[in-house]
């Protein structure tokens, strides 16, 4: 197995080099996802998102996904970037993209990938409003 | 044993720091957690919270030994 | 509505500039679809694509796809934009990207051009071997 | 009445021009479909044929006018 294209990064996340890592001459099509921070929720104007995560375990979890994928969908690479610190408003937070040979592996793929980060991968986000902050979906 | 947990997100705020050191008389992950929703009661009012052990996540039933690494990991919200 | 982001173009296609038409403040999720040229055809070695297509009519149906994928899914934006003319290995010929306010309708609008566009758009492919050449799907 | 057919791909291949101009006897897009197999023998073993007039596709009742732009649509394959 090739070695995982992940990463946690406080920098911006650069899409070019991202679908690049995944790209080769076997795969005839690519799935980008880039989850980007919403100007607000329900309808609260947002100022700025801060992720912050368990680094070393986020990283493993995120090994965990690229694994599975491979395993469960006929895929050449899987990489997935998230970023981490304060993100404005129409920023990436996170960017998976996924090569195949044909293309439903690498729409499904990434899709599982997203769902999948979104529950197990220990990042947290917390929105910043202009009348206060909260960490997205603590509480009931 | 004297045991260091790692907190992050909303767990570093109710308990007030980003790691908390204690003595734990208990042998498990679920224990663990129960002595700590004990000790800070706002743990409670949390959508989940899980146990970690060197980096994977714990069943209640995970023994925990001194020198793992343990972090308390309240619901994510990563992407 | 808003003018059509779609373009059919004899220049290399630019991933940023597509994904930049598509976002703004209100998305969260953009999916994009790359379709690059791969290597070999049923183990048989291709050496580049031609790409060729009437124009007017295949941008219009471009249209009308996006215009579906508005109606079908909620998304904010829809791009689509398709090369010409030759194409090495490992080209892009086809990005589409899509944004959203949640995530489930950029993939499932992303998935629905891309399958309507190979269905429907008048724009042919041939491959080109190094032992002779064949419009793609033109035989049984 | 005298038309002109802008031809693509294979289908450009079979007539041997990226223009075919006939004079046509018939009034709908499906007689002109079963004029052009009869002329050029090699579009029958295509996968389909479609006709487009003025940038859409046609049914096989669709009348065409003289001004009309008509197009014959081999098989696509982009993306």
């Amino acid at each position: 197995m090739e070695a995982d294209m992940n990463e946690l990064t406080n920098e911006k996340l650069q899409l070019d080099k991202i679908v690049d890592q995944v790209r080769n001459d076997q795969c005839g099509g690519i799935d980008v996802f880039i989850g980007t921070v919403r100007n607000a929720t329900e309808e609260r104007e947002v100022r700025y998102l801060d992720f912050e995560a368990y680094e070393s375990m986020a990283l493993s979890e995120m090994n965990k996904i690229s694994e599975q994928a491979k395993e469960k969908f006929e895929i050449n690479n899987m990489a997935i970037h998230h970023r981490l610190g304060r993100l404005e408003i129409g920023e990436e937070a996170v960017i998976i993209a996924a090569s195949a040979p044909h293309r439903d592996a690498a729409f499904l793929a990434c899709r599982f990938a997203i769902d999948t980060l979104k529950k197990t991968v220990p990042i947290w986000k917390k929105e910043v409003f202009v009348d206060g902050e909260v960490w997205v979906s603590v509480h009931p | 044993m004297d045991i260091r947990i790692l907190l992050f997100g909303v767990t570093k705020e109710i308990v007030g720091d980003n790691t908390l050191e204690l003595k734990f008389t208990g042998n498990t992950a679920g224990e663990l957690r129960s002595h700590l929703v004990r000790q800070f009661q706002k743990l409670k009012g949390l959508n989940s919270l899980l146990i970690a052990v060197n980096n994977e996540y714990a069943e209640d039933d995970t023994i925990i030994n001194e020198k793992d690494e343990i972090a308390l990991i309240p619901p994510v919200s990563g992407g």
